[in-house]
């Protein structure tokens, strides 16, 4: 008899102790946020599309090598080029599928001039499937359209890179800069 | 709101004789005369009900996101309060679909079976001295019997949908309906059997000399809470519709306006228990100060307030647990409560 | 209470009632992805389940005979996404092993906090998501919340929530900052109170213990007949747990316990997670206490060639033994590669589990078990 | 008296119509609901005659009860629709022919016989005798019919005093049924 109603003032203190989280949490503030009005601040370094970076003079990095095209998973990364006078590379084209990009980052990894960062842009949705087909001149214009610095993450990246220069030594990436979880994290 | 605030100047008042008089010196007959103020009165009803049930999902909607951490509605309008409206206008214009299995003609009648009763069960609450629509004598049991209306519907819809899920949901919802308005009506008994009165008008007014029959009869309210909110299929006894176990129980295969009609009926269902256990239980619309009408309210969104809580809360019971618990623990206690009660009021 | 289906019989003749065949899936709320398990039915009780699988198969282990093995990574992050950080250990450590490469010990500590990370990660979501089998919507917005820091963690230093591609043969590819360090600790000193929350919520409930308790029982021979492991063999009471009983990376000089139960059933498997997550958070505040400096990222052939032969890897990831069988007949690429999937096998144990029970235990059933469909599938 | 008479005109169709449909309508869940809309008739009808407990109760267990235990045998049993070539169990005049029919309206006819003998007898002007007995003054409204607030005080009283035994030997019965139906059950348990 005592068990059952031990029982019973087990499962009467476990419903209210439920009740008193929930109310508890009433009156915290929420953790979601408006999203397209308010953002979330990305910490350095978040992979969204991959970009082509360009020098200060605006012109691409890229030497159309093809390093990315071939170590591409997914193999998304399209490159023409022809060899000019000097025979030197010239980039013809340079197009991502981005609906079919899985943002892994390989290919700013193998770059070996850095020409190839991923960038903060992952709102990518459109109304046409052609329009996912990013080529070069839009995939540089994100580049150059930047917020705060791209870290071209890699293992053996030493290649110029475009942007003030992270803090730590070339391989590491210092995320610290200017991260901060969204609000209300904390409860 | 403000239209059924309006309402004791029509029921009761001097705008009421008066306009008697224009009608008897028009020469028309009486009875259009009681036509017409029995339309207004529906009209006005009809009025408090549904902006009350607009109201009552957005609150559901925000309740839950803050009870969550999360903001709720918050796009369509202040405080995102036109959410309701921007919804059952896409539900509204959404396609009509009838499931090549479903039997046309009860599927399309079946949500009418709950939603007319449900309307029309407040014809008898008193939303304040004077402003009910009909002071019936039997009120108690005109609300249960009129409730009941509801499990019928819901059998209908789940047979006549044609899914196995559907009939599942139905199968469910008719046992728990069945079993759960047993207790309630005893809970509701015990007030009764205080008050000495069916009618809601004269509860009131009992808890209006005495005190509420939440002080009389504690263990009255929480038999009529928790039976309430089964019988309105909410969380932990949302088995008819359990989204993880029926993808929607009975009314899988509705959409569109039909849809909205459950919706509808469901939330003015939940508006109606909360009402009713205002009116029994809390006293109705006595209270100081303010305005009966505004303690009314304040009342009914106490309960409802409850109700919310409870579903953002607790896990759903098992089918045969809610069973046990309906015909083991609940009923032999409000049982009890009854004779208690009939005791303490013999003596 | 006695939940097996007795016999029904009168007068010698067993009577029989029709039984319904029901489509739980491939479109279901509750079948945590794409799973289709065709239900027979007496009344609400389970006589039979047919599981039906492969809504999501996306030729993983076809696909890696075509790629690199530096390309494979992100892919197997994809697996079971929900563990991409033990995923990708377990396919690296497989080809450390082949080549003999050595890891500097911060890149190993790292390793072990990403590990213990994700399943924290992991354990939160399967949190959330049982209490929304069981009808309760709170607690899966709350473990959200928690999760989302840990995912945020993970952005910071890999760059992506979920699909992270951070493991690398011979260490890992960012190295992590004192800032980070100190976000965690942070976290860390915050979790018991999270669960603290999470306990009264749900655990103390007596509805969730009802809906729980006796549910879904499996004892330890049938859970190792049929190659369980992780949560649901040692809720089953066999205290398995590769980083034990083949400790990998460092774990054999942190300290921690074991989570193990002896039911079996839904509620034991409940609590062994509970407990995991407490575990993995100690096992987390030890690496970081004992984060040493150094490389974290070691020496690795430009071109990674495995030597012809077999090599097999496993480490436990959030739901069990994450293994990777690989066959390497000398080239750039693996011949043949096999992934061991933990859901897989647990998925079998499903009929086993939900046979005799309600409808409604199914769904507590699927939950407990915790599968990731894109694990089963791959 | 005009409004009254339209209104019971109105109700009393639907719940001739309704019964008439619940025998001819081949779909047997069809005609389980006709069967409600029909009892709603009739509680509408006893509204009329200001016998609201009654009405109330005709609801609450007609429709709410029973209706619903026929919906629910219905929906068990998968009987569905009654084919075309198997004509229902009463058949129209013109329709298929079946040798139940004559029967079945005889047995009909000797019930409504029975019924108004039965009931010719009865002294309906007694009811307000009845009434002054009662000394509460009720709740009725003053737009409230003449009986209002006072018939359910009445039917108690009269359940619990004048005719305490037969209403307790039918509950006794109930309970008797309540209990078989149990084991019936039960039995199939094994």
């Amino acid at each position: 008899m005592m068990a059952v109603w031990r029982q019973v003032a087990e499962g009467v203190t476990g419903v209210i102790k439920g009740h008193v989280v929930t109310l508890r949490n009433l009156f915290r503030r929420p953790v979601t946020y408006r999203y397209p009005q308010v953002r979330p601040e990305l910490p350095v370094g978040t992979r969204g599309i991959p970009v082509l970076l360009s020098d200060e003079e605006g012109k691409l990095l890229c030497t159309a090598c093809e390093v990315c095209a071939r170590e591409c998973p997914v193999q998304v990364i399209h490159i023409s080029a022809h060899r000019d006078e000097n025979k030197k590379k010239v980039l013809d084209e340079f197009d991502i599928d981005v609906s079919r990009c899985m943002f892994c980052g390989i290919c700013a990894e193998v770059c070996a001039f850095g020409a190839i960062a991923m960038s903060d842009v992952y709102e990518l949705a459109d109304f046409e499937q052609d329009r996912l087909i990013y080529n070069k001149d839009r995939l540089a214009e994100i580049g150059r359209r930047r917020r705060g610095p791209i870290i071209n993450y890699g293992i053996k990246t030493e290649g110029p890179r475009y942007g003030p220069e992270p803090a730590a030594t070339a391989a590491s990436p210092a995320p610290a800069a200017k991260t901060s979880p969204p609000e209300g994290a904390k409860p | 709101m403000a239209l059924a605030l309006a309402a004791p100047a029509l029921a009761g008042g001097n705008l009421y004789t008066r306009a008697q008089q224009l009608f008897l010196d028009l020469g028309l007959p009486p009875w259009i005369f009681a036509i017409l103020v029995a339309a207004v009165k529906v009209a006005l009803i009809l009025v408090f009900i549904l902006l009350n049930v607009l109201f009552l999902i957005w609150l559901e909607r925000k309740l839950g996101g803050h009870l969550q951490n999360r903001l709720g509605p918050v796009y369509t309008g202040p405080f995102g309060l036109l959410q309701t409206v921007a919804d059952a206008l896409k539900v509204l214009v959404k396609e009509d679909v009838i499931p090549a299995a479903a039997d046309r003609w009860a599927f399309i009648v079946a949500p009418f079976i709950a939603f007319v009763p449900a309307l029309m069960i407040w014809l008898v609450v008193p939303f304040g001295p004077g402003l009910q629509a009909r002071d019936l004598s039997i009120g108690v049991l005109y609300v249960a019997a009129l409730s009941g209306l509801i499990i019928p519907s819901l059998l209908t819809a789940g047979w006549s949908s044609g899914s196995k899920w559907s009939l599942l949901g139905a199968f469910r919802a008719g046992a728990q309906l069945i079993s759960y308005e047993v207790p309630l009506l005893l809970a509701q008994l015990a007030v009764v059997v205080w008050a000495g009165s069916l009618s809601l008008n004269d509860i009131v007014r009992a808890q209006q000399q005495g005190t509420w029959f939440i002080l009389l009869q504690p263990v009255g309210f929480i038999v009529y809470l928790i039976a309430a909110i089964a019988e309105l299929n909410r969380t932990p006894f949302d088995l008819p519709e359990a989204e993880s176990e029926l993808v929607a129980g009975f009314n899988t295969e509705y959409s569109g306006f039909r849809f909205a009609i459950f919706f509808l009926t469901e939330y003015a269902n939940l508006l109606t228990s909360s009402a009713i256990a205002a009116t029994l239980f809390l006293g109705g619309w006595s209270g100081p100060w303010l305005p009966p009408f505004v303690w009314f309210l304040l009342k009914t969104y106490v309960f409802v307030f409850i109700a919310m809580w409870v579903r953002f809360t607790l896990p759903r019971l098992r089918v045969d647990q809610l069973m046990n618990f309906a015909w083991k623990l609940l009923l032999p206690v409000a049982l009890l409560n009854v004779v208690v009660t009939g005791a303490i009021v013999a003596l | 209470m006695d939940t097996q289906i007795e016999p029904r019989t009168a007068g010698g003749e067993e009577i029989h009632t029709e039984e319904i065949m029901v489509n739980m899936g491939p479109q279901h709320p509750s079948t945590h992805g794409v799973l289709r398990a065709v239900l027979t039915l007496d009344g609400e009780r389970i006589t039979g389940v047919d599981c039906d699988i492969g809504y999501l198969h996306r030729c993983f282990e076809k696909v890696s005979e075509k790629l690199t093995y530096p390309q494979i990574i992100p892919y197997t992050d994809r697996a079971d996404y929900l563990g991409g950080m033990t995923n990708e250990l377990a396919f690296v450590l497989t080809v450390e092993q082949a080549l003999g490469i050595e890891v500097p010990r911060r890149a190993q500590f790292i390793r072990v906090i990403m590990s213990e990370l994700q399943r924290i990660h992991s354990h939160l979501i399967w949190f959330g998501t049982f209490g929304l089998d069981l009808g309760a919507t709170t607690p899966f917005l709350y473990s959200f919340r928690d999760r989302e820091v840990i995912s945020d963690f993970f952005e910071e230093v890999s760059g992506a929530r979920m699909m992270y591609n951070y493991m690398r043969v011979g260490g890992v590819r960012n190295d992590i900052t004192a800032a980070w360090v100190e976000k965690v600790r942070e976290f860390l000193r915050r979790f018991p109170a999270y669960l603290q929350e999470y306990d009264d919520l749900l655990t103390g409930n007596p509805i969730l213990k009802a809906r729980t308790r006796g549910i879904g029982r499996i004892d330890a021979a049938t859970a190792i007949a049929y190659g369980a492991s992780g949560p649901v063999l040692r809720a089953s009471g066999v205290a398995y747990d590769l980083r034990k009983n083949d400790p990998y990376l460092v774990y054999d000089e942190l300290s921690f316990e074991v989570a193990t139960a002896t039911e079996g059933d839904v509620l034991a498997r409940y609590r062994v997670r509970l407990k995991e997550m407490r575990e993995s958070a100690r096992l987390v505040q030890q690496a970081l206490e004992g984060l040493p400096e150094g490389d974290f990222l070691g020496k690795a052939p430009r071109i990674i060639k495995l030597p012809p032969g077999h090599y097999y890897g496993h480490v436990e990831g959030p739901r069990g033994e994450v293994g990777c069988y690989i066959v390497s007949d000398g080239d750039r690429r693996p011949y043949r590669l096999h992934w061991r999937a933990p859901s897989f096998v647990h998925l079998q144990l499903l009929p086993i589990m939900a046979k005799g029970h309600f409808m409604g235990d199914m769904v507590a059933i699927i939950g407990s078990i915790d599968i990731v469909m894109g694990e089963v599938d791959r | 008296m005009t409004t009254t008479l339209l209104v019971f005109l109105a109700l009393a169709a639907v719940s001739l119509f309704a019964a008439w449909r619940v025998v001819t309508d081949p779909q047997i869940m069809h005609a389980g609901l006709w069967m409600g809309l029909s009892f709603v008739g009739v509680a509408g009808i006893f509204l009329l005659l200001t016998a609201e407990f009654l009405a109330g109760v005709q609801i609450l267990i007609y429709v709410g009860a029973i209706t619903t235990i026929i919906l629910f045998g219905i929906m068990l049993s998968d009987i569905g629709e009654v084919k075309e070539e198997e004509p229902p169990l009463l058949s129209l005049p013109g329709r298929a022919k079946r040798p139940g029919t004559p029967v079945a309206v005889l047995a009909a006819g000797a019930f409504v016989l029975a019924l108004i003998l039965l009931y010719r007898d009865v002294a309906w002007t007694s009811l307000p005798a009845a009434g002054t007995l009662s000394t509460a003054p009720g709740a009725g409204t003053p737009a409230g019919g003449l009986w209002e607030g006072f018939s359910v005080k009445l039917i108690g009283q009269a359940l619990f005093g004048e005719y305490a035994l037969p209403a307790e030997a039918a509950s006794v019965l109930l309970l008797a049924a309540l209990l078989g139906a149990l084991v019936l059950a039960a039995r199939e348990e094994g």
